[in-house]
């Protein structure tokens, strides 16, 4: 069946610098903003762009986002043409490889795409936190008549080393592209967002596999496509976006979350968020509970003292608690008298009475946020260090 | 698997008039209840959660917002080929769309329940909120070799609210089996309760329901209970959890509140069983600057900027800034505008009180403001 | 959320056997009956048994089976809770493998299968057609009280050294288990259909990847199990039952569908095989075709003779075309003149004009069948022999 | 995407009159067609085709057969959380659930029409079988700026048949204007018939249905179409594909028919663009020795032992040793017992006719058997 667009989503990555929350789950099933993994985001993003047709392309401990995605239906992804298409690394009659990278990820499934006969294909990562309407991406790409499209956003000087970075002329033709530039040229950061005309991108792809050590979107075929003067251009995105590659950064995307609505309006019935749901009946709020500036989910039991922090689903919060900016994920238990500031807490963590973990900014010299891997159990007494780490056994 | 082998049929409409403030614009089933839930949602989980494979919804009336929610059965699972979930409008009984009582709702679905393989049928109304497994119940009628099975459950009628005059009492002997059946009396002390869940062979329903509505009579409660029990096996099946059953308007407001109660809670809700209900994708509840909020059930995508006691918040509930809302029952997309002070108030959805607006009631007499209602100065 | 019994099909296998069909797609997906694919058998029976939670597990060229599995709405295994996963080998943090032996497959998803905490579990294979009540070997295996049971068949002294030979006491307790004996002691072979005792099962794989090299339920874990005296139990099975891992053996498999309603009856509504729809019109039948002791299939148009044969879904049979005791699998167009006779044509090959295929026993000595692979073209006037294969390139 | 702003509305029960002995058991839109369709398949199709992201389905009566084939929209890929397929039934229209016509019909309904974002609407009723693209209806009425546009055929009406009286002809200028409208009007020779299929503003069709339901009017193509074309933008648009438009008994009978031309199927049934219907997991048709099949459509799941000549079998149909099938339509699990005979014969639902029995009409008055029916010796 023929789909004008289909979306490719790169979930493959270790997230190997989100340790302690990954060592069993993958990057993009790791929990967020309350009630959400990161690849609801993503997810979501498709669904309200019109695109019905995703690929999701994994390898690393696929077993949660596996079963976080199941038959798509929560993104209305659960379709009998289309929908959402787990694809992991598989063997042929001529031997078997793992994912190398992500244009060879995407390589290896050119007959899952040329199924839907596209003419265009989106390809995402799995690590970013965004709203972003693709259709309108994919209409600039159209109207440009562009080979390629890259999202950009348009970063700090020194933040641009971090990036590939793009120059533009004034019809928003790429002229340059350099990966992570030393003195960098402009501040137009790739996303990591791509429209790739499909049939010019299977021919790069196809080539790549002979030439090219790395196999990767930004390391080679973006450069390649660039120096056969293909078509490619700049489409430039204004709104929220965020890379949780680390978990400092995990950590203040979630308190972005807290600051207002418009950094990232979660309550927006136009473009709506979706997540698979637990069945948790309402959170309760103890007669002992203070709560200021928070968002709490469904299934939690509140009597202690959140300030400034992210409760996820069905957390148990005792009597006397201290909760401060902290991110604690679903199912952890926090018992009576601990003190949690400036961390975040794994799934279905328990944090006994009368542990203190992480200091705020003002408490320590060398501050940085504590974290527990999922599945913890940190004992009565113990006090964990602000930029201390336990990760999971 | 012996549930495998067992036919679900849920009343959606029974007791509408009981609450009829709040069902004329819905049925009994799509009443909003606990802060997210619908009371069908309870009757539909636990007969997917006892694994029954085939579920028929009777309707009556005001049927659109049950077909909403319930949609395609997903939520339940009951989104199967074989099997799933049926809604059963009323035109499949005579085209009038209208019974007096449970045999004639059944008479209009007869072909429903004849062409079903199921050996037992599991019947209930939508007016007992509980979380109950099927299967135990249909073993103990397997194995009293029953006829009919009720589930009741021990109750303190006192001389306070509807007491025992919208209920049907049991009395059974040591073995269960019922010897006498008061249908609406009005009596008080500790007595055996019917909560309107029933276990019947399937060939018997058939049977009884032919027969019955044949001879003119509509309901099963006096017909078959009270003046056939001797031509029957009927035994009675003790439920011992935790249950609420609503009434009236103020077993509904007092139901509701009885969730506070973080024990009844529990009961109500557990990890192994869970209650489905329609997903709505809101936003995780938020609570700003200047919130207070004590003993209370707040649902998803709620905001709050005031203060909020002893209080059931569905979903999308907004409590503007130096608003007070205590003991209310605020159903979803209520909002409530700053400094605006409400004691006791049921709001139906979509219900706005602008600002300053100061609406109190009794806990024994909450007041009642309908659906899209807005107090607010002119 | 428990389940009381889960499911775990095997479909990994490349099926080198069935070489011609199986370049580019693993044995489960190959069609079969007309509108079947093998693995339609195995899921049906796990529907119609009552089993809502099934994990296919595979590795060889998925695409085809994880596209035809897709959400598995087709055979009601698309749930919200349970519903069918495909499990594919991963990555962990502490390496990658693919999935070596039958018994390691199952060891690699022990996660998966704990979310839905079952007391027992069925291994079923993905390359068998029959039609098993399941529901009715777990009860038998709960009535034992069984740590393992085996469904076995009564076969022939001669074929019994093809399979795993059970020897049973007179309670049906397995007191001996050969695989592949040159001498079999007895005619009970078992159908490669397991029931665990979860639990039980779950510390001998554990122990097997220790101390194994093969990973295999038929050399290692059963036999261990018999060696430890666990309580095993056979579980006899009278209906039909066909392995179709040689290409003989599934044209001989169709073939006995032709034979009579009762070898296999694709007709009874309390036992339907569910398959995914190809949203094809109904058949047409033109003024000059001949059919006599087929099956026909949705979107057919037969203007040609077909004598006991089985046409699946979509095929063109021209004018003055023979047909007689083949296969002509999806999509497949056979051109006016051609003689197809003993074949199995593979999905979407064209037979041109005057080709002859096959023939019958009688008109040749070294008689075997003809098989043309998926998609392959034979040219006007070209002859097959018998036995021939002409393998997809 | 447009097209992914365009609500669809189908008429499921208008017309029902025009066939009756078929729709007295169902909606026009449930009526069995080309062996293994019902008519809603064609404009529910075309619409998923076509990317319409949600359809509401008008319905009045008798749409429990409906229900049971539509579902939750599965088949057609509308089964989503948001949009989807939205059964309407009668209760919304005033709770009379009677209608006189299109306009009466989209009053009932209103609040599903204003509650949508879309731009455009396409409307459809179920008696006309077509594969038809509606983006390019769609991008046609944009660039016409239209308010309205009107999809037509050319027609070559004779005196066979019912002829015109059963259509609205219309008559266009050079630009596609619509410039006459002819509602059943009895005429010869080649005309613009409407295929009653709309493509019209929301706003516009609101305001249409507003002004003249108020003002007690019932019929689209009279009131708007025809009184009103001075006052809005009305266009044609002509439809060159291949169509059937079934208006009584022997038109649908010949519509059947037609299919025996495979021009025709293929031109109805192409593969980029389907036909979807609910899926009944029927084994593939078997032919027995002895079977002689010539020149029919045989849809998967019936078994043949006789004779079958230019004739149409749905799923499930069986036709013994010895009968005779010629110029037949035989709906689901239709059998016919041995040596039994059949010229020009409609069977409705499981209808068996017994040995030896001989049945003969003509074709261009088919004999029409009833739903269920046994034709057998006593």
């Amino acid at each position: 069946m023929k789909k004008e667009c289909i979306a490719m989503l790169l979930a493959g990555g270790q997230g190997s610098r989100l340790y302690a929350l990954t060592q069993k789950m993958a990057k993009p099933a790791v929990p967020f903003g309350g009630k959400y993994r990161i690849i609801d985001f993503p997810l979501s993003n498709c669904t309200n762009s019109g695109i019905d047709t995703v690929g999701v392309l994994t390898q690393y401990q696929p077993l949660e986002l596996n079963d976080y995605i199941g038959n798509g239906q929560p993104w209305d992804l659960d379709r009998l043409r289309g929908g959402v298409h787990i694809l992991p690394p598989y063997q042929t009659a001529s031997g078997s490889s793992w994912y190398e990278g992500t244009a060879n990820a995407i390589y290896q499934n050119i007959r899952f795409i040329e199924r839907y006969d596209p003419e265009y294909i989106i390809v995402l990562g799995g690590d970013h936190i965004y709203k972003m309407d693709y259709s309108e991406m994919i209409a600039f790409h159209k109207e440009k008549g562009a080979d390629a499209t890259i999202a950009v956003l348009d970063v700090s000087l020194e933040e641009a080393s971090r990036f590939g970075i793009m120059t533009c002329d004034e019809t928003r033709r790429i002229v340059d592209f350099t990966e992570k530039p030393k003195h960098p040229k402009s501040t137009l950061a790739s996303m990591g967002i791509y429209v790739f005309t499909w049939n010019k991108l299977e021919k790069y792809l196809i080539d790549n596999e002979q030439c090219c050590e790395s196999k990767d979107f930004g390391k080679d075929i973006i450069p390649a496509m660039l120096e056969n003067n293909e078509k490619m251009y700049a489409y430039s995105f204004n709104g929220y976006w965020k890379d949780v590659g680390t978990l400092y950064s995990l950590w203040e995307a979630n308190m972005d979350i807290l600051k207002s609505d418009d950094v990232l309006n979660l309550y927006d019935p136009e473009w709506k968020i979706y997540s698979r749901n637990m069945s948790l009946p309402p959170q309760y709020i103890g007669t002992d509970a203070q709560i200021q500036e928070s968002l709490i989910c469904d299934g939690c039991n509140i009597n202690g003292n959140v300030n400034s922090s992210i409760i996820y689903s069905g957390v148990t919060v005792e009597k006397g608690v201290i909760i401060d900016h902290s991110v604690i994920m679903p199912g952890a238990v926090i018992k009576s008298g601990a003190v949690v500031k400036y961390a975040i807490i794994g799934e279905e963590s328990i944090v006994e009475s009368d542990v203190v973990i992480g200091a705020s900014k003002e408490e320590t010299e060398k501050w940085d946020i504590a974290v527990i891997g999922h599945g913890e159990t940190i004992s009565s007494g113990v006090t964990v260090a602000p930029g201390q780490m336990i990760p999971t056994i | 698997m012996i549930y495998n082998n067992v036919l679900g049929i849920i009343f959606a409409n029974m007791h509408d008039e009981s609450v009829s403030e709040l069902t004329k614009v819905r049925t009994m089933g799509s009443i909003l209840f606990g802060g997210r839930y619908r009371l069908i949602d309870f009757p539909l989980s636990n007969m997917a959660n006892s694994g029954i494979p085939e579920v028929g919804v009777i309707t009556k009336s005001n049927y659109q917002s049950l077909l909403d929610h319930i949609g395609s059965g997903r939520e339940w699972d009951l989104s199967t080929k074989n099997g799933g979930l049926h809604l059963l409008p009323p035109f499949s009984h005579n085209n009038s769309g209208l019974y007096r009582g449970r045999i004639e709702a059944l008479e209009g679905v007869l072909p429903f329940v004849q062409n079903s393989d199921a050996d037992y049928v599991v019947m209930s109304d939508c007016d007992v909120a509980t979380t109950i497994d099927f299967r135990t119940i249909i073993r103990e009628h397997v194995k009293n070799n029953a006829d009919i099975t009720v589930v009741y459950a021990k109750h303190n009628f006192t001389d306070k609210g509807i007491g025992s005059k919208a209920s049907t009492i049991l009395e059974v002997n040591s073995d269960k089996r019922v010897t006498s059946v008061m249908v609406k009396p009005d009596i008080l002390g500790e007595v055996n309760r019917s909560l309107n869940i029933f276990v019947i062979d399937r060939r018997i329903l058939e049977k009884v329901v032919n027969r019955f509505s044949a001879e003119g009579y509509a309901s099963f409660d006096k017909q078959v209970l009270q003046q056939n029990k001797a031509n029957y096996k009927i035994y009675g099946y003790e439920h011992k959890g935790y249950y609420v059953k609503i009434e009236d308007m103020m077993t509904y407001y007092d139901a509701n509140m009885d969730l506070l109660n973080i024990e009844n809670k529990k009961q109500l809700f557990h990890n192994s069983a869970p209650i489905y209900t329609k997903v709505k994708d809101s936003g995780p509840a938020k609570y700003k600057e200047g919130s207070h909020v004590k003993n209370s059930l707040v649902a998803d995508g709620c905001i709050i900027e005031g203060t909020v006691e002893n209080s059931i918040l569905f979903r999308g509930v907004k409590i503007a800034k130096g608003a007070i809302v205590r003991n209310c029952i605020l159903m979803q997309n209520t909002i409530i505008d700053e400094n605006a002070e409400l004691h006791a108030v049921i709001t139906d959805k979509r219900v706005t009180v602008g600002k300053n607006k100061l609406l109190t009631a009794s806990k024994t007499n909450a007041l009642f403001i309908k659906k899209n209602q807005k107090i607010e100065d002119e």
